[in-house]
């Protein structure tokens, strides 16, 4: 139950009351108090830069990208490809062509399961996944392998919310054609092994889609070292705007793919009879790209990049050792996953004997803690944990071991509230 | 002290009145609210007269989804079924006398819901019935 | 070829002055000229009312939707239904549940094909479309026709552009599964009497898709008026941002469809082995949501029922009637489409014969005028044409009769450049 | 006057080089510009000598792409198909002797982009060929 120590000596590497002065909405307040924004697995908040970002292209030179030949439109579109080659330096993509601007990571992972799922996954196929899945990463496979009669595996964890790595091994040795795993699970803030996974799907022969909706923000994601096939992601959850994300594969494999969304822009020529389609990435970026969103998203991976992801990361393992004490030391919590600092992100999933977690989320409202009460999206887990819902705390670059500190002090007050 | 968990509430809560499955009920129907994972399940006993001679609840969830179930069970004793299908939601908000923020009150309707579909002789939702016969 | 008179006279009702103070961008210059940005159909220019309704939500309570029990996501999650509420009211929808908000109609109109298309088109029925389809309307019946065996018949246009009414009659007497049909050309300015049309369509039993990304920014759509079964719109092209879309369907087909997109918020409960959706809209809006793009897209609605739908019309019109007899006047122009103002929006194709419409849309530039050259993702109708392009020239609410003098004194001038 | 449009571009696209079709071409291949539709072939007769006797292309497009296939088309005379593979981007720009904004200059790489191809004695883009073979 002991916090390990160590990554809190490093969090003095990100200067956090500096940082804060770039996010606006840090100095609202909640129902009189301070906002403690601790829901940031849910949605970040955006720093200045981002938010200046898109202002600059919708009132100085907001155009359509691509199609156009006129200065404004040749502006945006190598602002829209500056931000492609950002996040491809972010990820160490191979090469910009493999990132795919999507608008979530929910929609890259069902890109996958419709562009090449479907046209890859055959009745008895195996399709390996786990009970850590977001939904979104989960109920697209589910329902693919209904449809085509596949079987789905689901791989638990152990009593600490870590992945069951003996039968993950096991049941990759047996053959899969699917590997769909989490980097980091959002409702227990455990990092899964994925290079290592990945590797063991590998040599059973199958595809590997990594959802990273949780890591890419958090810590150093590198699509090369991991070996995977696929990765998506959320600029929402990363500083970037909403309706910006990323669907990352390898060239080969996008190549062969069928497109997914068919219309303007993906397309090379069209007549009556037949569609040819446009090279990579565009071949799958049908339509009006949120190209403002993106350019959102290629500032917010600047910042990132500027702040530095394995500071951030430091910093909010740092956070979670300085909460986990006194939140286990409370009488009735319950932390689910597990209790130390070891692979793990800012994510702290916790229940209160007596206080259902939507009561508890009101009342820490009531003291301006954002937290979220709920299933978060993962309801498999929720029954393998034996519960229906979870108060989760979530962290980023921006929040304080004050503010670790004053969540403590409002899970003590609710519980005087319930009379517990 | 936070005026949302009064007194009131948090005794309901903690003591829900006519809780426990009914033996013999005459209508049940169960349902949950998929944000939260509450759940309640409503069990009537209609009389001859067309009365309702027992209601019980049993149920998981918050204060206010729990409390505003307890509240309920009180209200409807001795009505007929065309009076509880009569019941509108400014009823249970009004036994609750709090206000509460649009997330909330799918808490605080939740047995509302729970019960007019029983009280209709539901056992599931039109359309999930058929899902349900099909597996 | 002479232009009706019917609109000008009520082109005064826009006090296009005030208008356009509203939309910083118009401000700027373009190679030291100032901006006359002729490219609405591509995208348009937004006011000051979305960027400020957007930068409220990012900067004062920015949170994600739905699943928050605290004041931010409350409040973010009102503002989100709110818009649904405006797009519903003005589009005369029957009701906000059939509003499902998606990035662009390119995702709208494939949301259709996907979700109700595979489940419903079967070997040997009949697609029914036209020439003057976008891609976006057109390629996701195209691909989805060859992969069940479906046929695909595509209506031909006049010489003056107009939909050929009696064929569209005479096909769809033969019988019909689906008709695909745009509310506008973007390449020619036409509008389909879609009514009519659609009544067809309907009594041949077939499921009616609109294509309203070119009509709903400009004129009124009243999706009950119409009797269509679905219909698809862009934000980005009606003042509202980027990654704003929407696809509207009568609520009895949306409820017996399959979802589209699998994830967070589209599910009311997940096991291992199924799933159960949402109701309705959200079982469509899988993952999260662009909600400030969204929260955009209901301010420009608001923005666009103030200035009156009707009134914008008939501004454009009155445009259309000012540029088209100094442009047919032009030695070697030819213009696209009719050249009277009867059932027409403010798209003006046209090419000056010895000069690419890739050169025009530079020297134009150079004159700070922002105009499209290109197929327009528009390859049949151009092949139907006979041309490989067209330059096109779009307005919009704030564009002025000035503007479309700078128009033609650039034409003038770029002949000078070719000498011609 | 506009830079853009010199004299020198503005002539080979009124007038352009060996233009037309090129009878007994060793080489020939076509390609297009999708976003504005121009289109360029480009055919090759290449001697004993393995040195280009003659070129010629044909196409439609903007000046910027018919004049620099034109000029493209004079550079090349003479040459041995190694060197012309060994063309680049940067020489096809100066022969044009203007500054192109990045969507023209896709107009401007066209006549190299189909050039090339032809002296690979590709007739499809790698990848088409089996999808034009399957139909
Ligand atoms: C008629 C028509 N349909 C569909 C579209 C596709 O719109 P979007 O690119 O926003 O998806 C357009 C826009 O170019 C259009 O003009
Ligand atoms: C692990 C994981 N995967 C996928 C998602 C889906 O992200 P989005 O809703 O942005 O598509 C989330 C976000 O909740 C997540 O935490």
């Amino acid at each position: 139950m002991a916090v390990t120590a160590r990554a809190t000596g490093s969090a003095a590497t990100l200067d956090v009351a500096r940082i804060r002065q770039d996010f606006p909405v840090l100095s609202q307040t909640v129902h009189g108090k301070p906002l403690v924004w601790l829901d940031s697995a849910s949605t970040s908040q955006k720093p200045r830069q981002v938010l200046e970002a898109m202002r600059v292209v919708y009132e100085e030179h907001n155009a359509n990208i691509h199609r156009g030949v006129y200065e404004f439109s040749e502006r945006t579109t190598a602002a829209f490809e500056d931000a492609r080659a950002a996040v491809a330096r972010f990820i160490n993509a191979p090469s910009p062509r493999e990132v795919i601007f999507v608008r979530n990571a929910t929609e890259g992972l069902n890109l996958v399961a419709y562009a090449w799922g479907r046209d890859n996954l055959r009745k008895g196929d195996r399709v390996v996944t786990t009970v850590l899945e977001h939904h979104s990463s989960f109920v697209p496979w589910q329902q693919l392998a209904q449809d085509v009669g596949a079987e789905l595996v689901v791989v638990d964890i152990d009593d600490d919310g870590r992945l069951r790595l003996d039968q993950m091994r096991a049941e990759l040795e047996k053959g899969a054609k699917v590997l769909a795993i989490t980097h980091t699970s959002n409702g227990l803030g455990v990092i899964d092994p994925v290079k290592e996974v990945v590797g063991w799907a590998k040599r059973a022969g199958a595809t590997t889609i990594v959802d990273a909706a949780q890591s890419a923000p958090h810590m150093r994601v590198d699509v090369q070292d991991i070996g995977c096939d696929f990765i998506a992601f959320s600029g929402h959850k990363m500083l970037g705007p909403v309706g910006s994300g990323v669907v990352w594969g390898r060239a080969a494999l996008l190549e062969r793919m069928r497109p997914f969304l068919y219309g303007g822009d993906m397309i090379s020529r069209v007549s009556i009879e037949r569609s040819d389609w446009n090279e990579l990435p565009w071949k799958f970026e049908a339509g009006t790209s949120a190209y403002v969103d993106a350019i959102g998203l290629g500032a917010a991976v600047r910042y990132l990049e500027e702040v530095g992801i394995d500071a951030i990361h430091r910093h909010e393992v740092a956070l979670v050792a300085h909460l986990l004490p006194p939140l286990l030391a409370e009488d009735g919590v319950t932390v689910f996953g597990p209790h130390d600092t070891r692979d793990r992100v800012g994510v702290v999933s916790f229940d209160v004997k007596g206080i259902h977690p939507h009561d508890m989320a009101t009342l820490l409202d009531r003291e301006g803690i954002a937290v979220r009460a709920g299933h978060h999206c993962n309801n498999p887990l929720m029954t393998r944990l034996g519960v229906s819902a979870t108060t989760r705390a979530s962290t980023y670059l921006y929040n304080t071991n004050e503010e670790m500190d004053a969540l403590v002090a409002a899970v003590r007050k609710a519980k005087k509230v319930f009379g517990l | 002290m936070d005026d949302l968990y009064r007194e009131n509430i948090l005794d309901h809560y903690k003591n829900p009145r006519n809780y426990g499955e009914l033996e013999g009920a005459t209508h049940h129907y169960h349902d949950t609210n998929p944000l939260c994972g509450d759940e309640i399940t409503m069990f009537l006993l209609v009389g001859e007269s067309g009365r309702i001679d027992d209601v019980h609840f049993t149920g998981r969830g918050c204060a206010i989804s729990q409390a505003s179930a307890s509240l309920l069970t009180e209200r409807i004793k001795g009505k007929t079924l065309d009076e509880v299908k009569g019941i509108d939601k400014e009823a249970v908000l009004e036994d609750l006398g709090i206000t509460l923020s649009p997330a909330r009150v799918k808490c605080a309707l939740l047995s509302l819901k729970t019960l007019k579909a029983a009280a209709w002789g539901l056992t599931a939702w039109p359309g999930e019935e058929a899902k349900q016969a099909a597996e």
